[in-house]
């Protein structure tokens, strides 16, 4: 085990799995001079231009290319700059590489990771601050995963990237040096599909994600201080969900709070509880709750709006107080 | 940079003319056949090359089969002909059987995947597949191996932000990707004048230092010596090139279409009067290649292929109810 | 009152709109000649080719150049041919449109209407058959309608034409020719946000709308012949949802069940079930059913597996029956 | 197609000319101070046009303001300082202030609104707002109106579809639209070559057949006559045209970003000699336009006047908390 931050464990298994793979490639804007965050900061110079591709300003065939390139016996690995700037490579995400192996009856794949450096709290404003995870994890085809620790960054890109099916892989640009951790020294991969339980008690259950399990686990200890016992569970995989861990931890204390950064309509946190309202519902002891950010569109890059506007480690011990209390 | 190719005028009785008028014989039969099925309430939908056999058998022949990677469109019968697919195999597509080799019946019919041939599985969306072509080409670069990809499409996908995408990110790299515009003058009810400002498809790949050519897109062998060039181009590594092929449809746009609302008739039949396999029949007979009983005798040959497919894929079966929910991912039983 | 179907109530809206504006325009592929389903016909005879626009196929550039004629006087009606090409504008929408009046900070809106034919039950496909509702009900900026009668069709379509805000109206191409209705033959809008109550009755509630609401309906005639007594909430508005609706209708019999066309995860069934598991969950008796297709990439086009994908009057039966017997 | 338009020699002295040479000034005043506001941590984030200013105050000048739309980009201080935003206006975006014209404080700084002088609000894609200007000038041309709707992007702009699209569209329909490049050789990090295959943006017009033209983007009258000339062309309604004019940014991307690991410093010295602005002083001097003592007068004036501008605005509000709920709909109380 090492210690690492979440930026080092992603660094880390792009490298392992560039050295793994003699035709992956990775590409996008800017990563040949290590790329906006430094993500891909010395890859140039060890594995050369070919292999860490510098592409035009255009995210659609970013996406594209990938989608051809996975046809030929390369394993590419993208990266949008941003998850704000996804949207113009919607329709190459959505409606090519999702249903590649669909529409071909199983005949063939399409295995391409994208990542996403995605999430605010960095003052990025309405176009470096997105969450939109909701749309990805709505198309049957396309897995997404979102990992909050270092360990599970590094694991679940590992597995991102030999799995033999698109992979959507949102890293949060805050917990790039925030977030620290210990990491395996060998080789391992997190299985994606996987929830992981990350505290257990029994007065109320929190389901969270990326940046969100941080806030929620420090709003847990907080609460433990006060006598309120909390189980959370972290998602990591967002599509499929893991419908058992869900369950499983609802019906552990019959009290739910999900927690997101993306706004609550139609986030996936509607998704997670008409899980529990239809298949745990006779273990329910109060209503299904959600804390999000408001429907308005993307964070605001005044710091008292962003404030107002992300939720706090504060505002989800709040939620989670009257919740127990319920 | 644009120019009309000319057909050498004596034309060598090679076995290939044979062949590629033979293909271009089945590739229209079934096109004509897959109408009418749809007309007799027997294909729920049909969307056929009628009338770009030329453009697409001259080109088709020039590729090397399980080596170059092909990405045609829902016209591109005649492409598929070529590659092998089977008339049966075909017809399965339009029935929407269990073992239609495209989809396994969940794709409309003429959304091509052949595995086997290296055609890769496009959606409906135009344009889309542009750049899987340039991600191709790309991959074979990276990997030294000396195949070409050509990717098909009608002029109306040239409006599209992923035909720029493409073309650049090809042109940028210079990959061996070949661009082939099948112009027949129509997206849908939309003259070509409403899609470009150009007049033809080939000027635009001026703004990407692409190679274009525009050939007379009825005439086999013209098309077929310029894609043949352009793809030993290509295989030698000299970069994209983009080949516009003016043709024609003399069919409606698909079996739900009614291109009588915008296309004067006379306008049809004056290229009818030019249908590349009439023409061709012509200049094989004139060049002696072809004997004029042979050509009516291949005629009935392959009707009668086509009735056998139909009536086989006919009887075929249907996909299991259930089968709809299989390949989302892979599957433990371990497909590619 | 005058009888028309469905696609009628659609032209008719166009053709009135047309005439009371003198700059607006209506703009998509083949819509010149009448569009591939014929809602435009006659237009370009009447209002010329400069408001019966043509484009080019390109549907980023359709809602792009959309979003510009609305800042500057007129007043456009953009048609995506199907619903399913709506992803390559996805950016338009989302990005652009949706924004536009809170990144100005109210100094300018963006009043543009996406008409999008879309649902399946016409063999058309894993590309001419989606519902995508639920990534556009998911943003925050746009409005999203989609109506299941002449009447509705007709005045949600003039509502969006007079909306000070980005609408997608979303137009049912089953219902085209199917659905029959009366029509008032004065003027009239019906307003965005507000659902309408279909039946009342004591057993069970059903949420659904467009061509499910009318599957949905059947199937309540056919249960109140076995003594099941249905209320049915037609959504007619899916963004922003009319709330107050929801709960009564779940207050008013503490059983609900969902239908909708597009699939069951992250589709809008969830977000509808959470609020209900929040905000009504006091008067719920039964857990919250969702009735959906399932988890794949869109309908496939041969007909077996197109029957068994769709949910019909029969499936719908058979999920009201078992929630009434809970 | 392209071609590098001279400057006349002998420059007249005109109250044009010196009222450039002042916006020049301003913007680059602004430009600076932006940067060093966020290196004293009193801004979270600039991103400037240093080294841009004859392209965006020479282009800017040729408008009639009110009257033609203007679609800047984060790079366009220059622009905006033509249009008479103030140097105060600015600052409270910086600072995203309650009473920044732009947004309200709720964009990042430099994505510029101001209705009153037809600048619409623009998004943070690259590429996305191309369509809007076609959009625009395709109402203004159905209205009868005679306006001309002018964009603004970097030549990394240009690898979008939706650059594409909009040109495009433009051109099938001749529409009143400038498409104005300022290329200045990167994107971030990435050089020109990355983004096209062929020298010049202006190249990129020939597909859409597009007159276009490259000038010295450092050369404010260069750039002013160029665009005069086609802002008038496009008000005759002769079609939309493509300006590129080179130039280079002389400071990082943005606040976040290191230039020192992807440019030369070499390269960098090389066009600080070519500043827009000390070219144009010297020739404004040399010209007897501006006396020496008048261009350091000037300097004075622009610092106290950005100086009070920064008092001002820091001391201005923030938005309300709660305030971030506003305007997702029109709101009842009437606004546009
Ligand atoms: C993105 C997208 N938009 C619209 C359509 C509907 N559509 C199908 S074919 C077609 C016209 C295509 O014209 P062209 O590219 O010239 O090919 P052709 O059919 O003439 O061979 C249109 C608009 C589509 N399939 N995809
Ligand atoms: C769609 C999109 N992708 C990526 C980015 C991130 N990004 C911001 S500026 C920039 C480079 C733009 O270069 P150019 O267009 O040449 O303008 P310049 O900054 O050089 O003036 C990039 C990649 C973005 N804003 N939008
Ligand atoms: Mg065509
Ligand atoms: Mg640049």
């Amino acid at each position: 085990m090492t210690e690492s931050t979440y930026i080092e464990a992603i660094h880390a298994a792009l490298e392992e799995e560039l050295e793994r793979f003699p035709t992956m490639v990775i590409l996008g804007e800017d990563i040949q001079e290590g790329g906006v965050f430094r993500v891909t900061d010395g890859f140039l110079d060890r594995f050369g231009p070919q292999r860490v591709l510098d592409t035009p300003l255009a995210e659609s065939s970013i996406a594209g290319v990938a989608i051809g390139m996975a046809q030929n016996g390369a394993v590419p690995v993208a990266e949008i700059q941003f998850a704000d700037f996804s949207f113009p490579a919607f329709n190459q995400l959505v409606s090519e590489a999702a249903r590649w192996r669909y529409r071909s009856n199983g005949a063939s794949g399409c295995p391409i990771v994208v990542r996403m450096p995605y999430g605010a709290g960095i003052q990025g404003a309405l176009y470096h601050s997105q969450s939109p995870e909701a749309f990805y994890a709505h198309v049957p085809g396309l897995k997404v995963v979102a990992p909050a620790t270092p360990h599970d960054a590094k694991g679940l890109l590992k597995a991102a990237i030999r799995d033999p099916d698109p992979v959507i892989y949102f890293e949060h640009k805050r917990a790039y040096r925030l977030i620290r951790g210990d990491v395996p020294d060998e080789d391992y991969v997190v299985p994606i599909g996987k929830a992981a339980l990350r505290r257990e008690g029994g007065d109320l259950t929190v389901i969270a994600w990326s940046m969100m399990l941080h806030e929620s686990l420090e709003a847990a200890s907080e609460l433990a201080a006060e006598g309120i016992e909390t189980t959370v569970l972290d998602l990591r995989t967002l599509a499929p969900l893991d419908r058992d861990a869900i369950l499983d931890a609802a019906r552990a204390t019959g009290k739910v709070l999900i927690v997101h950064e993306d706004n609550i309509s139609g986030g996936l946190g509607g998704e997670i509880a008409a899980l529990i309202a239809e298949h745990a519902f006779d273990y329910l002891d109060a209503p299904i709750r959600r804390l999000a950010t408001p429907d308005i569109p993307a964070m605001p890059f005044s710091k008292p709006l962003e404030d107002y506007w992300l939720p706090s480690k504060e505002r989800s011990a709040a939620a989670m107080r009257e919740l127990a209390a319920y | 940079m644009t120019r009309i190719h000319q057909p050498e005028s004596g034309i060598r009785a090679t076995d290939l003319h044979r062949r590629m008028y033979r293909d271009m014989l089945l590739a229209r039969e079934i096109n004509d056949r897959m109408l009418i099925l749809n007309r007799q309430g027997r294909a729920a939908f049909a969307v056929t090359g009628t009338g770009h056999e030329a453009a697409q058998v001259g080109s088709a022949h020039a590729l090397k089969r399980g080596v170059d990677w092909v990405l045609p469109y829902y016209r591109d019968t005649g492409v598929m002909v070529v590659l092998g697919m089977s008339a049966e195999q075909i017809m399965l597509s339009l029935f929407a059987k269990a073992d239609d080799p495209n989809s396994g019946g969940r794709q409309m019919p003429n959304h091509w995947s052949f595995p086997e041939q290296r055609v890769v599985t496009r959606s409906s969306v135009i344009g889309a597949n542009l750049p899987h072509a340039a991600g191709i080409a790309y991959a074979s670069k990276l990997r030294g191996l000396d195949e070409v990809a050509v990717v098909y499409f009608g002029e109306g996908a040239t409006a599209q932000g992923d035909f720029h995408e493409a073309l650049n990110f090809s042109a940028i790299h210079q990959l061996p990707v070949l661009f082939f515009c099948e112009n027949n003058g129509y997206a849908i009810s939309e003259t070509s004048e409403k899609q470009m400002s150009v007049r033809h498809v080939a000027e635009r790949a001026r703004g990407y230092d692409i190679p274009a050519s525009t050939v007379d897109g009825n005439d086999v062998l013209a098309v077929h010596q310029e894609m043949r060039w352009s793809v030993e181009e290509a295989r030698r590594g000299h970069g994209p090139k983009l080949i516009e092929a003016k043709t024609y449809r003399l069919v409606p746009h698909t079996s739900s279409d009614d291109d009588r609302r915008y296309r004067p008739r006379a306008e049809v039949e004056e290229w009818a009067r030019n249908d590349p396999i009439d023409r061709f029949r012509t200049r094989l007979i004139e060049a002696g290649t072809l004997a004029d009983e042979e050509g009516e005798q291949w005629a009935a040959e392959v009707r009668e292929e086509v009735d056998q497919a139909v009536d086989r894929a006919w009887a075929a079966a249907d996909p299991a109810a259930e089968s709809a929910l299989r390949h989302v991912f892979r599957e433990a039983d371990g497909s590619p």
